[in-house]
């Protein structure tokens, strides 16, 4: 298995090096396709002062808000962070800044950051408080701004199912964010619900290719849900 | 009388066609999806990674890893794909999408759109919005004519911050089917029973009036 | 099955619209995974002065090279034009124009076209013949290029199955340029060797949703190997 | 004595390390895959979009859908993965691939790479090798260390047009390896039986010898 066997045993061992000041970038939407085991350990560890790449912001006692629970965010680059009375708290009282971005632009960005492209024209945004500051250039006629690749020090990532050496696939649309996610941590962790033997994964089906990823963990998952909306 | 929100789906339903994929806002434009006319098929976009989102699920189907953009849970229709969401944003910016339905706070004659954010009250976020205003050609607008106190949300220029500029051609509101063009608003349509003159005096911005026009049935 | 049903019967139907001066984005890497019966239409077409962009142009009988063959490419976008005689010769008499692009930035300028983004920024080429005439920008202390998003009348695709939605599973490298291709076509064409029943492809493994195809054809495959290498 | 090509792509080898990604070019580099060193586990990749290539098929396995960035007809390891070009040249170009191996007809003081184009001769095109420089962090250039006619391909700045700007710093030749840093080339070792003086003289640029230069060992 050798050099390619991603696979840790521990939290501890799967953020092993984060440090307060960092930047992570979170997969999830919402609640759903979240790191719920990276998110508590980093509540346990305590570091602090954290930059936060991730659409949301969970919820007050679930998710990335736990991390706001324990003052641990300083910024957030979100597109929206609408559910959480904690945030709303720390950012009125100016603890937290918040950097809102479109979440197309914020799929984007991410994606950049992991495929080496610095940056990249789009019209969203344009004309908007999003544009304020940023360079405007016309092509075919139509404006577009400039937006900048982001990257993490860590990528925290959740999957569904793995191989050791770290090929990922999504499971619907828990697949969200995940993937770019974790094209763009310097340091990328992914925790799955089931580690499978290599070639277990059909090599065309495969989300995030194990080149991909540093660490992989076996993760146990609450799953909760943002909105119970069911038939009637 | 002003259209009901119910009513106010169903003029928008009209302008769906058979195999458009469609991606609905929240509030009214989710109601579309109830009116799409007989015999006709459209596909639903979720911006989160979903083409084919079908209707909410039974106790049995519940599934916490299939959501939709509101994050509710949802399903999945046959032939459905699922993907990440820097695709569904290129798909969504791409112009891939036929149709946008979404609310707003305002418009204006140049076809800006303001829905994300009151200043003074707390900011919660674009989300998708404004990768969808930027990325479709054809966008509806769903809102009341004018707020409850009476102002009007169709103006010469937007007083709220942006979503997108430009963008807007087409909007239903309780009152009147309204199309934007060279910097002006153009009535098109009128909800039953409501008069002309109640549309142009609730309409701040520029309005072209025809001769005739004409109501709308239901 | 209504609107959403993509299939057409015949390659006159799926190449209906294709005229003189067009542009056309092809998938396929070499010989691998190329649209074999669109690429025969055309040819039996007999439209003239397009403008190609595909990674390579197959060889003198066999691929892209069989518009060569017919006169019918006034310009070609590529990384690799190496394998055909034809192509030589009309390049030296001054009959077509070749745009060489660098394989990677070629890939990102189709997602880019089909993803509404403009341009991008990328270290490659800059500092070569590639970058001559292209703005230049730095990020982070480095020099990047500035490339700009390519989309084609038509887009020509080779997948392997297909449900009749148009949702497209390529197999194994022969899934190359063919999905960025698909999202860059104002008529997207793919031709496949299976057409399913939607429902039969798991969604989370569709490589080419639907909405990028306009029509779909089953074809019959030669799939001829350019070189064959065995182990010993 | 001049390395051999399979003592170039041994050398080369001894810059493998376990678990590492590697894309190797077209010549000697591919032969670098013949002399993982025992018990480490290297992983290829192909531009086309494999990630762990195999060995040349059997005429069971042969299969006209499998090739590598050559066009050659190749396996997949079990646990390979495959995806599109432009998911490929993300990993390239966003920097994932751990060492790249690729020949040259020239390198300069400066880093920089001509390997792609001869002016007056026919130009083929440049492939992926443009994105495979710029995007990688350790490059490996292997080549002769002169031309048959004795001509330096190490020089003070490159006289083909660029494949890419600044971005080699090694070198291994068929009479030393060379680093490359502070726009000198720097004399790391040399092969068996080859004298400094003959490397220093078939090296056009600055290079920095120190005083003893190790010898190759196979």
């Amino acid at each position: 298995m050798s050099g390619f066997d991603k696979v840790v045993n521990t939290y501890a061992e799967a953020l092993d090096g984060l440090q307060d000041g960092m930047t992570i970038i979170a997969g999830g939407f919402g609640l759903c396709g979240i790191p719920e085991g990276c998110i508590a350990r980093i509540r346990e560890m305590g570091v602090r002062d954290l930059t936060i790449i991730s659409n949301n912001c969970g919820v007050d006692d679930f998710g990335l808000g736990l991390l706001l629970e324990g003052r641990q965010i300083k910024k957030m680059v979100s597109s929206y962070v609408g559910e959480n009375a904690i945030f709303e708290q720390q950012f009125l009282d100016g603890e937290l800044e918040v950097e809102l971005t479109p979440q197309g632009t914020l799929a984007e960005k991410m994606r950049a950051g992991g495929a080496g492209i610095p940056a990249f024209y789009t019209a969203t945004g344009y004309g908007t408080p999003v544009g304020e500051g940023k360079e405007v250039r016309e092509f075919n006629g139509r404006n577009y701004i400039l937006e900048e690749a982001v990257t993490g020090d860590f990528a925290i990532v959740k999957g569904w199912k793995a191989d050791r050496y770290g090929n990922v696939i999504y499971r619907h649309t828990a697949q969200n964010f995940n993937p770019m996610a974790a094209t763009a941590g310097r340091i990328t962790v992914v925790e799955v619900e089931e580690i499978v033997e290599p070639g277990k994964l059909e090599p065309g089906t495969i989300h995030t290719p194990g080149i991909y990823v540093n660490r992989l963990i076996q993760g146990e998952f609450e799953k909760r849900i943002e909105q119970r909306t069911l038939t009637e | 009388m002003a259209l009901s929100r119910q009513q106010m789906a169903m003029r928008v339903a009209r302008e769906l066609r058979d195999g458009y994929y469609v991606n609905l806002g929240i509030g009214i434009p989710t109601l579309v999806a109830n009116y799409v006319p007989e015999g006709m098929e459209v596909m639903l976009q979720s911006e989160n990674g979903l083409l084919g989102m079908g209707p909410f699920p039974t106790e049995e189907q519940l599934d916490a890893d299939m959501i939709n953009a509101g994050k509710q849970t949802v399903t999945a229709i046959t032939g459905a794909s699922i993907f990440s969401s820097a695709e569904s944003f290129a798909m969504i910016r791409g112009g891939h999408v036929d149709l946008t339905v979404l609310g707003a706070f305002e418009v204006d004659v140049q076809g800006n759109i303001a829905s994300w954010m009151i200043p003074g009250k707390l900011v919660k976020g674009m989300g998708g919005a404004m990768d969808l205003v930027a990325g479709a050609d054809n966008i509806i607008v769903t809102m009341t004519h004018a707020s409850k106190s009476g102002a009007s949300k169709l103006l010469p220029e937007c007083t709220l911050p942006l979503t997108g500029a430009g963008c807007i051609h087409k909007v239903v509101t309780d009152l009147a089917y309204v199309e934007i063009n060279d910097g002006k608003f153009w009535l098109k349509e009128r909800a039953p029973g409501v008069s002309v003159d109640e549309i142009v005096s609730k309409t701040a911005g520029e309005m072209v009036v025809p001769e005739v026009v004409g109501e709308m049935g239901f």
